[in-house]
């Protein structure tokens, strides 16, 4: 039986979301989650003509659900690389992303090589960790932490110097802290998010890859841009 | 739902392992000694110590008691930089273990101290002992034979709950097991890895520490 | 309060008052004891035997009168002072309270080691010297739980001897002794008195009593009610209180 | 953005509290349950069960909760047992909670007189009424107070509940200082919260234990 | 193995042997008991008494020998043989036993409501009747320690009459009680023995021993040693060991 029949037939499809990644996954005053990816989960669902049910998950754990088929779909700022493609498969992209490192004006990162002796709060297991793991120098210092929460906790509270983390998450960072004075420093990667789904389900892929291409035929996926980046889409890989 | 488990693909990742087991014996042996030292501190201010500083003592040992040890952890790492304490992720794992170790410890040894017998401190003082040397050579050493068994138990206890130190970046075991499966998302192998590697660590921390106590604390013999 | 002959007394004690709550158990005590006196305390349980001895060493605060040992005032205050008088006075209990944890040689070098800060050779060396001298000279690395209660309380008493007081208070000793064990710790006891040691003790042992005291002191309710050499005492009571209590004796 | 007042903080970690007294609860009684029935075991005189038992008690004390909750989640799923959050924590709290339990029950058992099941044996009731009316009824009495300050530690147990997405106390906590920026603040709050829940449960406890002493 | 009268005896056991580890406690042992016969056990601590009490209703296995109860042989696999067994066989304690958690008359009415499933009305006026009997009506509803030993080893005996056993097992029932407290419970026992109860009974008190029971068996390292009817073996005993055992006791 595949994921797409168990959807049809019991009318649901869980989806795996961020909690701790504003914008695109984060929660309100009500403590229900909210952002980019919590739209796309409910225009999926709604597409597919089932009710959807939100599985809050952490970067560390959310290819876990996609493996032990507690979860159809992730929607989770999830970039593609090659070794997570021997586990799992992914639809086309849906929304830009690009990761960087963030610190203080009067710190100086010019380059790479610059984070030597420096430390780094990184999301264990996230996109950045993989990328900074290959390219910091020796002398850096990567903190890793559990979920995006604890890292942007981390750099907040002045336990590290520097936070490697998803753009639009460091932009409400910054905003919300004026006084730590951060700015962009250096780009780590550009890496739009894909939906993850689960190893083989070519049936489900297929399906939701037709949403995301009528999605941006129609315009929706730049109107949801629009809402949470403030920016369209733009050129998207398949 | 047949999904093969791949020991080798976690076990390859020896080093880090190693390097988490390293951190967590470390972590607990610092914390065991500090924490088994701030806890007979405590215990001897709730018994002996000057009035005033009792209830000080006393809301400590309440208070850790009843906050689960993440929020403890939580609060120094992340809270207390924004009183101006920052403490790395190594040390506020320490700090907050030491601090959790000496408010169970300091109960327990209480208990111990509580059952000494009247006359044990009535020899001693008619020995012309001190208060503190009455306590220090009279009352504790039969005291923490007593109560030995609890306090290894404790320290089993704040070890295995080390683990969380691994969310703030701390390199014990489980940091080691979840970075493993973050790189290969062999979530279970490593888990099951990191696990049977901790029962092995408690097995082994309750053998030493029971021989420890029998040899270097009790005088040498059995009780 | 100072009184003519306290400064040459061993313990002197003037109008001593000590209550538990409301409960007055000493009743004002007044007892000279000289250098080298061998005194033995009688009476009822409850009379305040026990009381008395606690308080010449001070693990009891006494409210009205005065105590002096060797002509030192006693100052609850000033823990330093009460560490001076208790190296002056041994006590043994009846319930030995050796240190568990410790051997014999080490219960004995204990005190010497941390108050007189005496070095360990030399502790040693007495500890063995006294050790020899309650006759268990070979049990110096035995733990007490190995002892039989006569050879626990001969111990305590070579703990005791081993800070050289001037006074020895001994309060029923043999009493937690099984019948056959008490000769032992009694002969150990005779020889203290024979060599001159300051002795009080509380004691049922009326023939032993008579037989070493220089001096009984029958205590009731509280006060001294009688007392005198002992074979004046015991063989011509002059109150009913200690009539009754030799009779209930024999 | 969205603007968190103290208040908002307060009032949606007084929400998560909910789910901590709620995954408390079935902790407790899971772990009692399967306590009590590995306690009957273990104290049968079959020697290979006592031991089956002790190697239990040792595997589920001898290795952090935050592993046996994950286990539980994963593990069984990859083992194609369907589990939602509730039934691992619910299994994995119950585990863990039944092997201290077990403990400290066991404990109390055995401080109960041989006399006492000798009397029992000779009065000719089989090993099930021996438990039934005699050694458990007083192992009981000694066991309330203990049993109750463990419940302490099953309470704080479940902030590791978070780790398998439940948003109990402590998971709220962190959702909430990444919304709002402030972890002094929200972990004292949370901090305070369960302090609030644990402390009158330590002194029930501890009122417990003089109760007892005091009849003895 | 079943012998000729064992099949009338109420208790019949020979060649029992017994070891704990390697330590053989009782080393064949043959011994018959009459219906209505009252029988005093002494000898030596360590001489395997209670043992060998504690063989009769099963409280420890023996590994070889043969044992039989009313005829029927001891069988410890199975339950409910066993079960049968000690509702015939009552057993009194040196520590009395009671249950702490439930009343006097909870205590005696707890195994005959679970055990002969006897309706509570009917359990709770055999308790009255045997606390009546015992001596302590009007302690129905107290608990065990409220009550002084003497009256809780009455209660213990009552308890164990309540399952109406056709022997009573005593094992040194006096021991744990104060002196003056002796008495009410020996008087209880010798009233069972009146009236024809098989008693078992291992005592120190020889007197009672003389004056109740029919045979006396002296055990001696883990045999029966000597036995025979109280006055010829007190005045006349044949064996240096039992002579030597009753000197130590006068
Ligand atoms: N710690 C205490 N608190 C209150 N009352 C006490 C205390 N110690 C002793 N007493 C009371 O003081 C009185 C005298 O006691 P003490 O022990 O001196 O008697 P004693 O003559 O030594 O008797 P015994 O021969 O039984 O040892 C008794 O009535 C006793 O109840
Ligand atoms: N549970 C046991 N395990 C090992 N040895 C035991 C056990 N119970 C009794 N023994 C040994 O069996 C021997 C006989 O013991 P038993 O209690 O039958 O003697 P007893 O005649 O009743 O003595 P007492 O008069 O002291 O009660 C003793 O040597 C004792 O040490
Ligand atoms: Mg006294
Ligand atoms: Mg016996």
């Amino acid at each position: 039986e595949t994921a797409l029949d168990n959807i049809q037939k019991a009318k649901l499809i869980k989806i795996a979301i961020p909690t701790d990644f504003p914008p695109y996954g984060f929660v309100g005053i009500d403590l229900k989650p909210q952002g980019l990816d919590i739209d796309m989960a409910n225009y999926i669902a709604t597409k597919m003509g089932v009710k959807v049910e939100l599985m809050p998950v952490t970067s560390a754990n959310r290819i876990a659900y996609l493996q032990t088929k507690k979860a159809d779909l992730v929607i989770s700022t999830l970039g593609k690389n090659p070794e997570r493609e021997k586990v799992i498969d992914f639809t086309s992209a849906y929304s830009p992303f690009f990761q960087a490192i963030y610190g203080a004006k009067t710190l100086s990162v010019k380059s790479m090589n610059d984070l030597a002796g420096k430390t780094v709060a990184v999301t264990r297991g996230a996109i950045e960790d993989q990328e900074l793991t290959k390219v910091a120098p020796a002398g850096a210092e990567l903190k890793r932490f559990e979920d995006n929460n604890a890292t942007v906790s981390a750099y907040v509270s002045g336990q590290t110097q520097l936070l490697a983390t998803g753009a639009s998450v460091a932009g409400v960072m910054m905003q919300k802290n004026p006084q730590l004075n951060a700015e962009y420093k250096l780009l780590l990667k550009d890496s739009p998010n894909f939906i993850g789904v689960g190893k083989g389900e070519d049936a489900l892929r297929t399906k939701v890859n037709a949403i995301i291409a009528e999605a941006k035929k129609s315009g929706d996926i730049d109107k949801m841009a629009q809402k949470w980046l403030g920016r369209p889409a733009g050129q998207l890989p398949e | 739902m047949a999904i093969e488990l791949d020991f080798v693909a976690v076990l390859t990742e020896w080093p880090l392992l190693l390097k988490g087991v390293a951190w967590t014996i470390g972590l607990t042996a610092v914390s065991a000694v500090l924490g088994v030292l701030l806890g007979i501190g405590c215990a001897w201010v709730r018994t002996q110590g000057p009035r005033w500083s009792r209830p000080g003592v006393a809301a400590y040992v309440e208070l850790i008691r009843n906050t689960p040890f993440i929020v403890q952890l939580f609060f120094i790492f992340f809270g207390l930089p924004a009183l101006g304490v920052r403490l790395s992720p190594e040390w506020s794992s320490v700090i907050a273990m030491v601090i959790n170790l000496g408010a169970y410890s300091a109960e327990i040894v209480r208990a111990g101290i509580q059952t000494t017998p009247a006359g044990q401190i009535e020899a001693a003082m008619s020995l012309a002992l001190s208060r503190m040397q009455t306590f220090v050579h009279v009352v504790l050493p039969p005291a923490l034979q007593r109560v030995w068994p609890a306090l290894v138990s404790q320290i089993i206890i704040v070890m295995l709950g080390s683990a969380v130190c691994g969310q703030i970046s701390t390199e014990e075991l489980s940091f080691a097991a979840n970075l493993i499966q973050s790189r290969n998302f062999r979530a279970f192998e490593a888990f099951i890895v990191a696990t049977a590697i901790y029962l092995l660590l408690s097995i082994a921390t309750r053998a030493t520490l029971n021989w420890f106590g029998q040899r270097f604390l009790f005088g040498g013999r059995r009780g | 309060m100072s009184n003519a002959d306290s400064s040459t007394a061993a313990v002197a004690i003037t109008g001593l008052r000590k209550s538990y709550g409301s409960n007055e158990v000493l009743k004002g005590i007044d007892l000279q004891v000289q250098p080298g006196e061998v005194i033995a305390i009688i009476g009822k349980s409850g009379s305040g035997k026990s009381t008395l001895l606690r308080c010449i060493n001070g693990l009891e605060t006494f409210q009205h009168g005065s105590l002096t040992v060797q002509g030192q005032p006693l100052v609850y205050d000033d823990p330093a002072a009460m560490r001076t008088l208790r190296q002056q006075v041994g006590m043994i209990f009846q319930s030995f309270n050796l240190f568990p944890h410790l051997t014999v040689g080490k219960n004995i070098q204990l005190a010497p080691g941390l108050v007189k800060r005496l070095a360990a050779t030399e502790t040693e060396a007495t500890a063995r010297r006294l050790l020899a001298r309650v006759g268990l000279a070979e049990k110096f690395d035995a733990f007490p739980d190995q002892l039989s209660g006569g050879q626990q309380q001969r111990v305590a008493i070579a703990r005791a001897l081993a800070m050289s007081p001037g006074i020895l208070l001994c309060d029923e000793i043999t009493s937690a002794l099984d019948p056959e064990l008490v000769g032992e710790v009694l002969a150990v006891v005779e020889s203290l008195a024979q060599e001159g040691m300051t002795l009080l003790m509380v004691t049922h042992e009326m023939n032993f009593a008579r037989k070493v005291s220089d001096r009984v002191i029958f205590m009731h309710q509280g006060r001294v009610h009688e007392q005198g050499a002992p074979d004046a005492l015991f063989s011509n009571p002059q109150t009913p209180e200690l009539r009754q209590f030799l009779a209930s004796i024999h | 953005m969205v603007e968190f007042s103290l208040w908002d903080i307060v009032s949606n970690l007084l929400l998560a509290a909910r789910w901590t007294l709620v995954l408390s609860l079935i902790a407790f009684v899971g772990g009692g349950l399967v306590g009590l029935a590995l306690l009957v075991v273990r104290t049968t005189p079959n020697r290979s069960l006592q031991q089956a038992v002790a190697l239990y008690v040792q595997l589920f004390q001898g290795t952090p909760l935050l592993m046996q909750l994950f286990l539980a989640y994963f593990g069984m799923a990859m083992l194609g047992v369907e589990t939602s959050a509730w039934t691992a924590a619910a299994v994995a709290l119950t585990l863990y909670s039944s092997a201290f339990l077990t403990e400290i029950w066991h404990g109390c058992v055995k401080s109960i007189g041989k006399g006492q099941w000798e009397a029992a044996q000779s009065l000719a009731l089989n090993f099930g009424e021996q438990l039934r009316y005699v050694i458990f009824p007083q192992a009981a009495r000694i066991a309330v107070a203990p049993t109750v300050g463990f419940l302490v530690q099953v309470v704080k147990g479940t902030a590791l509940a978070s780790v398998i997405g439940f948003v109990e106390l402590t998971k709220a906590g962190t959702m909430i200082t990444n919304a709002t920026f402030k972890p002094f603040v929200v972990y004292s709050c949370v901090a305070v919260l369960y302090f609030l829940i644990c402390y009158p449960i330590s002194l029930y406890a501890r009122s417990l234990e003089g109760k007892f002493h005091v009849q003895r």
